[in-house]
C-alpha cells in the first residue's frame, strides 16, 4: 500500500483494537452491532472532524470482528490476542486459486 | 482474420444504406449497436448479413439511448464502433453523445435525416442539423460531414472513424432518407488500397498490467465537483476542437468568386444547387456555388472571403433557416445580404434553386 | 521497528482515495468493500470494469484500483454491456442505485434481464433518491417520509416500492443468478456477490445481486435508527436471500424454446 | 444534346411500379449510364399510390427527385390524379388504357399520351403478374436508349431464382417484354432528342 495510516491502538479483552482516525467519519455503526458494547466515542477527532470509537466502554471485546465487518470505512482493524498472525481476510473467504500475482 | 470485404476498386448500384453498411465493413468496423428506426433500417439489414462473414458483431438493443451508450462502451473497449439513427431516435441519441463529447469517445453515428419536429415523416428532410451539430447540453465539440452522393457516403463513413479516433470528437455522417433509399452508382473500395490508413483504436479500459500496481487505474468519469475543473477540461476540449477545424473542415465551391449570387447548400441539397448555378451559368446568370461538406467544424474560412465578394447569398435548404444560422454566424461583420430558400422536410430540385436566384436579380 | 498496523482494506481498494467521498454510515462502503472482496477472492482484478451510475454511486468513479467508467444516471449497464459484446474476455460490473435500475434505467435492466447478458449488476436499495437530497425512490416503503412524499408514500397514488430482483428473477432465462443481500449481513452480500462475478465468468448468464443500504443522511437517524430501519422495516419488505441460481431448472413460466418461424 | 432522361411511375401497391424502375435503372447502370432511382416511401407499409422516380444520364444525377418528367406512368385512378403534379405540357403520359376516362378528365383532350392496353393483354394473351413488365417493355421502346440484351438481363438478376424454379415464367416474362416493347417503340420519341 503506498499510502499510509496511522493507527490507534487498544489493547482490550480478547482483542487488538486498531483504530485509523483518518478514516472513521464517526458514524457510529459499529458502537450499535458491538454485542458486548465495549465500543463508544473516543476524545480523539476523526476525518470529519468528528469523535472516533474505542473500546472499553463495556464488558470486554471478545474479538468477533463486527465492528470491523459493518465499518463501510475500514476504519476498525480487530487483531486476536492470542497471536494468530495480522493479516486476516475480513470475511474469512478461501482463497480462490490462481488468485496470487 | 477472414478476408477483406472489398478488393480493388469495385463498381456498384446500390441504395445509400447499403453503401454505408459496406463502408462500415470496409474501415474495419467491428461492432454495430443499433435499435431500428426508418429510413435507417436497412443499414443494420445490410450489416446483420455480412457481419458473421467478416467476424463482426452486432446488437439490437432495447432503444437508441441503449444504442448510444453500448456504442460509448464499444469505443472505450477499444473497437472500431458504430450506430446509426435518424429523427426522433437521433434525440435519444444525443444523451450519449452528451457524454462521449465530455469524454473525447470516438463514437461513429449515421444519421438519415428524416421528416420533423417530432416523429413527422419517415422519408427526409435536413431537419437534424442543430441536433447533431449542437446536441446535448454543451458546446458542439463534434465533427459532422454531410456527404451528398453514395460515393461520398462510402467515403465519409470511412473518413468519420478515422477522424473520430484521430481527434477523440464524436463523429457523425449526416445523410438523409434520400440518401438512404436512393440508388445511383458507386465505387467502392478498400481504404488500404488507396493509401488511407485507418487510426489504430486503442481501449481506454481493459488495458494490460494490474491496476494500481503496475500502472494507474483508468478513472474516467463526466461528473465534476467544482466549476474550475470542469472550465479547465473544457477549456482544453475547446483548444483542441479550434486547433483540428483547419484540418478537419471540408467544403467544396464552383464558379464562386465574384459571384452575383452565391447559393449555399449542403448534403443532397447541394446536388440541386450546383446544377441550378451550372444552368443559370449557361444562362448568362453570374451564380456560384458553396457546399459545406463539414458543418461541424462550420469552413468559416473558406465561406467568409467568398461571401465577401458576392452581391447576394443564397441559403437552401431542407429545413427552416438551420444552414442560414450556421452561415450568417459565420459572416457575422459582413455586410453582404443572406436570403434563404427553406423547405423544411421537402426536397429541392434544381429548378427550384434557379428560380429563387432569379428572384434576387 | 515493525510496521504499524494498516487498515484491512480489500486489496482491489484504492488507499490513495481514502477516505472514500460517501456520507459517514453510508452502506456503499459497506457494498463496495463485499464487492472489492469478492474481486479479491476471484482474483480477476486485472480483468476487471468497473462501471458506476449517477446518483451516489458515481462517488465510486475512482474507488478501486479498477478501470472505472462513471456515466450517465441509468445507463451504467448499455455502457457495460457494450464493453462486454466487444470484449468478452474482461468482467464488468454495472453498480447503481434504486434510481437508476428501477426508474430510470428499468428498460435497460428488463431488456438485459431479457437477453441473459453477461453482466453482474450491483444495485444498492436505500429507498431514496439520497444525492439529490431525499426524494422519493422507487423503493420508497409505503409511509415513509421523504421529501417529495412528506406526508409518507402513498402507494394508491405513487404504486408500491419496486421489487427488482423479484422482476429479474421472473423474467431473465436459464442460467441468471439473482439474490437479495444486506449490508447487514457481509459475509452474505460477499459471498451473493462472488457467486455473481462466477455466473458472469462462466457465461451462465445475467447476475443481478440488490443489496439493501443505509441512508442515515436522508433517513435523518441515527446509527441505533439506522439499524433498526434496515433491518426490520426493509428487510421486512424486502427479503434477503437467492432468487435465482444457475443450476436452478427455470420456473415453470419459463417455456422451452425451440426455434420458431413462419416458413419461407 | 445528351441523354438526360426524368421518369415518374405511379401505381397501387401490388402493380409492381418500383420493380420496373429498379430494373429499369439496374439495366441502364449495366448498359454504362448514371441512373438514379428513388421510391417514395413513408409510414404506411401498404395502402399508399407508390410512386418511383427514375433518371437517367450520362452525367451524375443532380437532385434525387424532380418537378417535371419527360415521362410519367399512370396505372390506376388514384395514380392519374397523383402523378399530375410531375406532368407538364412537354411530358409523355403513359397510362393503362383502361384509364382513358380518368386521363381526359383531369388532363383534358390535350396531353401528349400514350395508352398502353397492358391490362387487357396482360389478362387474355399473358398473365396478370406480367403487367408491369409490358409496362418495362413500353418504357424501353419509347425511350430506345437500351438494348433488349440489357433488360433481359436485368430481368434475370431481379426474377433469376424465380426462373430457375419455374422456367416458363421466363418465357412469359420475356414475352411480355416483347409484347411492351413492340407498343412502345411504336412511339418511339423521348429517345429520339438522344
Amino acid at each position: 500500500m503506498s499510502v499510509a495510516f496511522k493507527p490507534i491502538t487498544t489493547e482490550n479483552g480478547k482483542g487488538i483494537f486498531h483504530l485509523f482516525p483518518a478514516l472513521c467519519k464517526g458514524c457510529g455503526l459499529c458502537i450499535e452491532k458491538c454485542p458486548v458494547d465495549t465500543i463508544g466515542w473516543a476524545r480523539q477527532l476523526g476525518a470529519f472532524g468528528t469523535p472516533v470509537v474505542e473500546p472499553g466502554h463495556g464488558k470486554p471485546c471478545i474479538a468477533c470482528k463486527k465492528c470491523q465487518l459493518v465499518c463501510p470505512d475500514a476504519a476498525i482493524w480487530i487483531e486476536r490476542r492470542n497471536g494468530q498472525g495480522r493479516t486476516d481476510a475480513l470475511t474469512a473467504a478461501p482463497q480462490a486459486p490462481g488468485n496470487e500475482k | 482474420m477472414a478476408t477483406k470485404p472489398i478488393t480493388g476498386e469495385q463498381r456498384a448500384f446500390m441504395t445509400g444504406n447499403e453503401v454505408v453498411a459496406w463502408a462500415a465493413l470496409a474501415a474495419g468496423a467491428d461492432i454495430m449497436y443499433g435499435y431500428p428506426i426508418t429510413p435507417q433500417n436497412e443499414i443494420m439489414h445490410y450489416w446483420t448479413r455480412m457481419a458473421p462473414k467478416y467476424e463482426r458483431a452486432f446488437l439490437q438493443t432495447e432503444d437508441e439511448i441503449s444504442a448510444g451508450f453500448t456504442t460509448v462502451g464499444g469505443v472505450l473497449a477499444g473497437k472500431r464502433a458504430f450506430t446509426a439513427t435518424a429523427g426522433p431516435g437521433n434525440v435519444l441519441m444525443q444523451e450519449a453523445m452528451a457524454m462521449a463529447e465530455m469524454m473525447r469517445l470516438p463514437t461513429v453515428v449515421v444519421v438519415t435525416q428524416r421528416g420533423g419536429p417530432s416523429t413527422a415523416t419517415v422519408i427526409y428532410s435536413q431537419q437534424e442539423l442543430n441536433l447533431t451539430c449542437f446536441g446535448g447540453n454543451g458546446e458542439g465539440l463534434r465533427i459532422v460531414y454531410s456527404p451528398a452522393s453514395h460515393d461520398e457516403l462510402f467515403t465519409y463513413v470511412i473518413k468519420a472513424f478515422n477522424s473520430a479516433w484521430k481527434y477523440r470528437f464524436p463523429t457523425f455522417v449526416l445523410g438523409d432518407g434520400y440518401q438512404s433509399k436512393m440508388r445511383e452508382p458507386v465505387t467502392l473500395f478498400d481504404p488500404e488500397e488507396r493509401g488511407i490508413n485507418m487510426e489504430v483504436c486503442r481501449p481506454m479500459v481493459g488495458l494490460p498490467g494490474l491496476p494500481g500496481e503496475e500502472r494507474d487505474p483508468a478513472h474516467l468519469r463526466n461528473t465534476y465537483n467544482l466549476e474550475d475543473e470542469l472550465y479547465q477540461v473544457l477549456t482544453d476540449s475547446i483548444r483542441e476542437y479550434e486547433a483540428m477545424a483547419s484540418e478537419v473542415a471540408e467544403w467544396d465551391a464552383w464558379s464562386a468568386d465574384e459571384a452575383e449570387v452565391l447559393v449555399i447548400a449542403h448534403g443532397v441539397v447541394s446536388r440541386a444547387a450546383r446544377a441550378a448555378v451550372e444552368a443559370l451559368r449557361q444562362g448568362g446568370v453570374q451564380a456560384g456555388y458553396f457546399r459545406s461538406i463539414t458543418l461541424r467544424p462550420f469552413p468559416v474560412d473558406a465561406l467568409r472571403p467568398l461571401a465577401s465578394r458576392a452581391r447576394h447569398l443564397l441559403v437552401v435548404e431542407s429545413a427552416y433557416g438551420q444552414l442560414q444560422r450556421l452561415v450568417q454566424a459565420s459572416l457575422y461583420g459582413l455586410e453582404t445580404p443572406v436570403s434563404g430558400y427553406l423547405r423544411p422536410g421537402m426536397g429541392i430540385t434544381p429548378e427550384e434553386v434557379a428560380r429563387a436566384v432569379h428572384s434576387l436579380i | 521497528m515493525a510496521i504499524a498496523a494498516q487498515p484491512q482494506m480489500p486489496r482491489v481498494w484504492r488507499a490513495e482515495s481514502k477516505p472514500h467521498k460517501f456520507c459517514p454510515g453510508c452502506g456503499h462502503g459497506i457494498v463496495l468493500k463485499a464487492l472489492g472482496e469478492a474481486v479479491d477472492a476471484l482474483g480477476i482484478q486485472e480483468r476487471t470494469i468497473f462501471g458506476c451510475d449517477i446518483g451516489c454511486s458515481l462517488l465510486s468513479w475512482d474507488f478501486f484500483n479498477l478501470d472505472t467508467i462513471q456515466t450517465h444516471h441509468g445507463r451504467t449497464t448499455p455502457v457495460l454491456v457494450g464493453i462486454k459484446r466487444a470484449r468478452p474476455e474482461l468482467v464488468v460490473v454495472s453498480y447503481m442505485g434504486d434510481g437508476g435500475a428501477y426508474a430510470i434505467g428499468a428498460q435497460h435492466l428488463v431488456s438485459s434481464a431479457s437477453r441473459n447478458d453477461l453482466v453482474t449488476i450491483i444495485v444498492v436499495n436505500n429507498t431514496v433518491y439520497a444525492m439529490t437530497g431525499g426524494q422519493m425512490a422507487p423503493t420508497t416503503l409505503p409511509g415513509q417520509k421523504t421529501e417529495t412524499t412528506p406526508y409518507g408514500r402513498d402507494v394508491e397514488l405513487t404504486g408500491r416500492p419496486m421489487l427488482g430482483p423479484e422482476l429479474v428473477a421472473a423474467i431473465a432465462p436459464p442460467g441468471a443468478y439473482v439474490a437479495r443481500g444486506s449490508v447487514a449481513n457481509v459475509v452474505q452480500l460477499k459471498n451473493y456477490i462472488q457467486k455473481g462475478l462466477e455466473n458472469q465468468i462462466q457465461g451462465r448468464g445475467i447476475a443481478f445481486i440488490e443489496a439493501l443500504s443505509s441512508c442515515p443522511t436522508n433517513w435523518r437517524t441515527n446509527a441505533a435508527e439506522t439499524w433498526r430501519f434496515l433491518e426490520k422495516e426493509m428487510s421486512a419488505y424486502f427479503p434477503v436471500g437467492e432468487l435465482r441460481t444457475p443450476e436452478e431448472k427455470p420456473a415453470a413460466r419459463l417455456r422451452e424454446v425451440p426455434a420458431h418461424g413462419p416458413k419461407p | 444534346m445528351a441523354l438526360n432522361l426524368k421518369i415518374a411511375l405511379a401505381g397501387e401497391g401490388g402493380q409492381g411500379v418500383q420493380s420496373v424502375a429498379e430494373i429499369l435503372t439496374e439495366a441502364a447502370y449495366h448498359a454504362g449510364y448514371q441512373p438514379l432511382y428513388i421510391p417514395n416511401f413513408g409510414v404506411e407499409q401498404r395502402g399508399g399510390v407508390s410512386v418511383a422516380f427514375v433518371q437517367i444520364s450520362e452525367a451524375p444525377v443532380s437532385a434525387p427527385k424532380f418537378t417535371t418528367g419527360d415521362i410519367v406512368v399512370a396505372l390506376s385512378h388514384r395514380a392519374v390524379e397523383r402523378a399530375r403534379q410531375y406532368v407538364g405540357p412537354e411530358t409523355l403520359l403513359v397510362f393503362d388504357a383502361s384509364l382513358a376516362d380518368d386521363v381526359r378528365r383531369v388532363y383534358g383532350e390535350g396531353q401528349k399520351s400514350l395508352a398502353v392496353p397492358a391490362l387487357a393483354i396482360a389478362k387474355e394473351g399473358l398473365h396478370p403478374r406480367v403487367f408491369n413488365v409490358i409496362i418495362l417493355g413500353v418504357l424501353v421502346g419509347v425511350t430506345g436508349f437500351l438494348e433488349r440484351r440489357d433488360v433481359e438481363q436485368a430481368l434475370e438478376r431481379q426474377f433469376g431464382h424465380k426462373f430457375a424454379q419455374d422456367p416458363s415464367l421466363k418465357e412469359l416474362n420475356y414475352r411480355a417484354l416483347e409484347r411492351g416493347y413492340l407498343l412502345g417503340s411504336e412511339r418511339l420519341e423521348v429517345g429520339n432528342r438522344i
